[in-house]
């Protein structure tokens, strides 16, 4: 269509905006409604992470790892968790296993959960943010049920747990398991298939498969471009292989493959997948074994380095550990998801109008300290 | 043409039933309720139908507070949090599980362990502590724990400790004038010796 | 008309005086006093409705008021009262760089439009402040002067985001007062005339007279009067204007204090006026829904007043459930559905009213 | 641990015992050596008795790079067909001197290789794991890059070792788009210059930022426009 151009206009989606998800400021060349190119700047949430790993011993790594993607912290500790088992060799009993991955799923669910909700937020749908909300308290509550806090965790520790789970946590598990089921309907009946909504974001942002995959982008939004690419399943790690559940990806019904719809509603078919494998788990969790028994007394990782990535709500977390036998990181780089989701936004945003800009960027689910560290 | 009309047919249709979802709420909501009315309604919150109840907290993440009697001054906590929030001073006890009056110290633990030393400086600066729990492992006492929770019994649970000036929030543990008392003990020890 | 009516009643209480200038000065303020009373209830009235049935869809209980102290009132009564006094005694900043004497105009022009479109609106038989033989268009052509207020709100604050605000806000008043004005029409087709008490007598005698349920087009031109008068009052499928999570808040984002509260306040009586004309023109007014019963002067404020009412809760209730649309989103429903389906509907309604003769 | 990991380590205590202890430190594994050695330790002071050899092994004990891999999968062989066929594409490029699965690399030809990674049909490393830059000491920093196939489903990690002073490595950022971020936070972090990217400046810290944080000779400034960097604490020390 013939676009009248008047003079471009330079616009900052400022540090302090209600949708940029954090500290992020988006420079954009509008001219009019249209934007034609965006420059995210970050580093206002930078907070040194990986100077602080380089000062700390490996227990006290833990609470900083909690503090990057501060929407889903147990992903975080399971991902750094994994990585140093990798490095020192350590095999965790059965119950650690099972209580990791049933806490590493209700942490996906509580994220997803916001990041629908917040998506539905950012093109004016205020309602079920708030009945999203009102879920995911009952997954901190099951959370400060077993750990104290409601947010960040300090709660998987290298070769084991900080603690059992309580007396009546499975119950509570089931119990909240139940309830949820039928609210995920209710949120894809109010938000997912809401025609306005779906004008908002059928077709808009088309991300396709090798620029998703060229640009590193990994998780939720890799997979509404169809790629099948689950690090649960195709580089599995702790016991994932064990229980069986599908991946869902993107298949453009309401749109192209790849929009923004499909990212939105990959994370409502996600969250099935994970009350499925939280069931599975917790029926198959061994009653008997000690959370404590392989915590190393101190740990001193022989030389070496270690990559290691899980699967985390917003995509493919690694931990690049470099360690010189001391009980200090000598190097630690953390590969963040939503780093590269981000990276992506000029290709796939520029050329749409100010408000489907918003709409991309909450689609993308990014998360700023995980971003700027 | 056709596309023209059903998009009205789906415009109409799913909002309506988005409308409908919202009105079960309204007329639903005194069993929905999620909010807690704050000054009246406190945490813990009254048990829900999750159905655990405040005692049966395996942990709990409030206020740090520590019980000077129990603490024999092994920095074991200030070796252990990841952020430096803590500082202990300690000095040398004369004799070994004595107690000294004019500092009150108190020379055997309530486990009836002897001290050795006395600690004259227990600081901890509540602007830097992350909660994260890690000094409460290895402290041999458990006299350093969190307020509240399964702790309940040694300290009830207090998460309003806001204060106007910041340096209100650099908690200082130890009793008041030991520092000066053990000085001034030092000083007599020397006086009498010279 | 109410101003003859009061002075009339003047002139007999005080013979001595009859006829002098004071009695007509009166007879206008008291009117005037009278709707601004009204105003100032019902905004809170509207704002506590607001609070009350958003929270109750969000599975929260809203302002309980409990506890000591300053709270908000028994059920969270006082809580629009707090919100008007802390608006009121919040210092409001002009920003340095604005256009000072636009910046200080706007909201009240934006006020001046919602508040003197409520003259024309009728309560009762009698009561009602000016009985204008051109009620509608009189209140349509008041409609569009908030678009004037809009664009010099969003220009004088001389913000980014305001200047957006304010350009949407102007394209969606001026275009969705057609749609408006062509559901309209199809109303004066039938009553063959302007003023509003004329429209309401001829929807005398029961449910089934009103014009809503006369033929089968006006329940189609309801609907699009009544979403396009969501869009005249930027709610929510339209709120683009002051978009929170998009224009930060649009063209209200340089004003605080009084200035906000006038913004605020205007809001709501654009929405009572959108309201009430709906209900004279489509839902019969002050009329009864019983043919002969319960038509007294104070009964026939309460229809009034119902109606109203009814279709504002149903405004509020569109807002906390759907997700808003983006501008040439907005543009091509006004365009391209709602002014081609008006059109038809007026062909259709002529055809009708010559086959029923 | 595998079964290959048992045999392995009984196979390297036996030869160590018989004294090839060269054997027994040319093993890739130092997880694995440093079991070896202790294992040796114990049976010299008697407190475990000798394992018996193992029979099937495959002669090249090369333990399977520890990028990411579980166990099961055998990739040895893949790991090592990718260092020859690297070998023998860029002979005087690439050296063999790494462990654990990882290649060293010399800059000045890394584009190419790049490239020819990515579009080698039985490579086709198609995406960048992970690009981190470190200071390994004695004036030397290293930009480590971990490639996965998506079609393959194999991994490489390629190092690059740059000298201190003058860090400059062709950047890669036209293969891999992600690079391009990579990129510009080891520059920011590191000061590793990556000759040809489109506009390498800093990404996290204020572009007027002196030093580069991570390396391990980082002083960090006093005051950055006025306000003091380190923070004081009044009342506490």
């Amino acid at each position: 269509m013939g676009l009248v151009h008047g003079e471009e206009m330079v616009l900052n989606i400022g540090p302090q905006h209600p949708a940029t998800h954090g500290v992020l400021r988006l420079q954009v060349r509008t001219d009019g409604e249209v934007v034609s190119q965006i420059t995210p700047y970050m580093g206002y949430l930078h907070r040194c992470f990986e100077k602080h790993c380089e000062n700390v011993t490996y227990e006290q790594v833990i609470p900083y790892t909690d503090r990057c993607d501060y929407l889903s912290s147990m992903s975080m500790n399971f991902g750094y968790v994994v990585a140093m088992e990798r490095l020192m060799d350590i095999k965790v009993n059965e119950r650690v296993e099972h209580i990791r991955v049933v806490m590493a799923e209700l942490q996906r669910i509580a994220s997803h959960l916001l990041c629908t909700g917040v998506f539905g937020l950012d093109l004016g749908a205020f309602t079920p943010f708030l009945w999203a909300l009102r879920d995911r308290e009952r997954i901190l509550d099951l959370f400060e049920f077993t750990c104290g806090a409601r947010l960040l965790y300090n709660y998987m520790w290298v070769g084991g747990l900080s603690h059992d789970i309580p007396v009546g946590f499975v119950e509570s598990t089931f119990e909240f398991l139940d309830y949820f089921e039928p609210k995920i309907d209710e949120l894809e009946n109010i938000l997912a298939h809401n025609k306005i909504l779906v004008e908002r974001s059928a077709d808009i942002g088309v991300m396709p498969k090798d620029i998703a995959i060229s640009y590193g982008v990994t998780g939720p939004n890799l997979r509404a471009s169809g790629v099948k690419w689950d690090l649960r399943k195709n580089d599995s790690y702790s016991i994932y292989d064990r229980f069986e559940f599908d991946i869902p990806i993107g298949e453009g019904k309401k749109g192209t493959v790849g929009d923004c719809w499909d990212r939105f509603y990959v994370r409502i078919l996600e969250m099935r997948e994970s009350v499925k494998i939280i069931r599975q788990a917790l029926a198959s969790m061994p009653k008997d074994g000690d959370v404590h028994q392989s915590l190393p007394k101190k740990i001193r990782p022989p030389k070496g380095s270690v990559y290691a990535r899980t699967e985390t709500p917003r995509g493919d977390l690694g931990y690049y550990i470099e360690s010189d036998g001391s009980p200090i990181p000598y190097r630690l780089k953390m590969r963040s998801p939503a780093f590269t989701a981000l990276s992506v936004m000029d290709e796939i945003a520029a050329g749409w109008l100010l408000s489907d800009v918003l709409a991309i960027l909450g689609s993308l689910d990014i998360v700023l300290g995980e971003i700027d560290r | 043409m056709v596309k023209f009309f059903t998009d009205i047919y789906t415009a109409t249709s799913t909002i309506l039933g988005g409308m409908i979802i919202t009105i079960n709420h309204l007329f639903t909501a005194k069993r929905g309720i999620a909010t807690l009315q704050y000054p009246e309604e406190r945490w813990p919150r009254p048990e829900r139908d999750i159905g655990f109840d405040h005692g049966s907290y395996n942990v709990i993440r409030s206020r740090l507070h520590v019980d000077m009697d129990d603490c024999i001054g092994c920095l074991k906590c200030e070796r252990a949090c990841p952020v430096n929030c803590i500082k202990i001073e300690t000095s040398k006890a004369p004799e070994r599980g004595e107690d000294i009056k004019d500092v009150k110290h108190i020379g055997i633990t309530s486990n009836d362990s002897r001290k050795a030393m006395v600690v004259t400086r227990f600081d901890i600066d509540m602007t830097e502590c992350c909660y994260c729990n890690l000094c409460t492992y290895p402290c041999p006492e458990e006299c350093i724990f969190m307020t509240g929770g399964p702790n309940s019994k040694k300290h009830p649970i207090d998460y309003e400790f806001s204060e106007p000036d910041r340096s209100d929030l650099i908690y200082r543990f130890a009793k008041p004038g030991t520092k000066e008392g053990m000085e001034k003990l030092l000083n007599d020890d020397n006086k009498v010796e010279a | 008309m109410t101003v003859d009516f009061i002075f009339e009643g003047l002139n007999q209480l005080f013979p001595s005086f009859a006829g002098n200038d004071i009695f007509l000065i009166l007879a206008m303020l008291l009117p005037f006093a009278g709707l601004f009373g009204f105003i100032t209830i019902y905004g809170f009235g509207v704002i506590y409705s607001e609070l009350k049935v958003s929270s109750f869809i969000q599975d929260k209980i809203g302002p309980m008021g409990q506890g000591p102290g300053l709270h908000a009132g028994k059920w969270g009564l006082l809580q629009p009262v707090a919100d008007g006094l802390k608006l009121f005694f919040k210092e409001d900043i002009i920003p340095a760089s604005a256009d000072k004497p636009l910046f200080i105009l706007a909201p009240f022009l934006i006020f001046i439009g919602a508040f003197i479109s409520i003259i024309a609106v009728p309560f009762g038989e009698k009561i009602i402040v000016a009985d204008m033989n051109i009620g509608i268009f009189y209140v349509l052509g008041i409609g569009s002067l908030a678009v004037i207020a809009v664009i010099l709100a969003g220009w004088s604050s001389n913000n980014k985001w305001a200047l957006y605000g304010g350009m949407r806000s102007a394209a969606q008043i001026i275009s969705y007062e057609i749609p408006a004005g062509i559901s309209l029409v199809v109303v004066i087709m039938l009553t063959s005339s302007l003023s509003m008490q004329e429209i309401i007598s001829y929807q005398a005698g029961g449910l089934f007279n009103w014009v809503i349920f006369d033929n089968p087009f006006m329940p189609i031109a309801f609907v699009i009067y009544f979403i396009s008068a969501l869009a005249e009052t930027n709610r929510t499928p339209f709120d683009l204007p002051e978009s929170e999570s998009e224009l930060v808040a649009g063209f209200v984002t340089e004003y605080s204090g009084a200035r906000y509260a006038l913004f605020f306040l205007s809001e709501y009586a654009n929405m009572f006026v959108v309201s009430a004309v709906a209900a004279t023109a489509f839902l019969g007014g002050w009329q009864s829904p019983f043919s002969d019963f319960l038509n007294t002067p104070i009964w026939s404020m309460f229809w009034m007043i119902s109606k109203t009412f009814f279709l504002i809760f149903v405004m509020i209730w569109i807002r906390w459930t759907v997700p808003r649309l983006r501008v040439d989103q907005l543009m091509h429903v006004c365009w391209k559905v709602f002014i081609p389906i008006g059109l038809f509907n007026i062909f259709g309604v002529a055809i009708w009213t010559v086959l029923r003769g | 641990m595998s079964q290959e990991k048992e045999k392995l380590i009984a196979e390297l205590v036996n030869k160590g015992l018989d004294g090839d202890m060269d054997s027994v430190n040319a093993c890739e594994d130092r997880v694995t050596r440093s079991k070896v050695k202790a294992m040796i330790m114990k049976i010299k002071k008697g407190s475990l008795d000798r394992p018996q050899m193992p029979v099937s092994l495959s002669d090249t004990p090369n333990e399977s790079d520890d990028t990411g891999k579980t166990d099961d999968k055998t990739t040895e062989d893949i790991s090592q067909k990718i260092k020859n066929m690297l070998l023998d594409n860029f002979p005087d490029e690439t050296d063999e001197t790494g462990q654990d699965g990882h290649m060293y690399v010399r800059p000045d030809k890394w584009l190419d290789i790049a490239t020819w990674l990515k579009s080698e049909s039985s490579l086709l490393f198609d995406s960048l794991q992970c690009q981190m830059g470190i200071d390994v000491g004695e004036d030397i920093l290293e930009s480590r890059y971990n490639l996965h196939s998506m079609v393959h489903d194999h991994y490489l990690e390629v190092r690059i070792r740059v000298a201190r002073s003058n860090a400059k490595i062709p950047s890669v950022e036209q293969v891999w788009r992600i690079a391009d971020w990579f990129e510009r936070e080891t520059y920011d972090m590191l000061g590793i210059e990556y000759v040809g990217h489109r506009d390498l400046r800093r990404i996290l810290l204020p572009d007027d930022w002196e030093g580069w944080p991570l390396r391990k000779d980082y002083k960090e400034q006093e005051t950055y426009h006025g306000i003091v960097v380190p923070k004081m604490k009044e009342g506490w020390d």
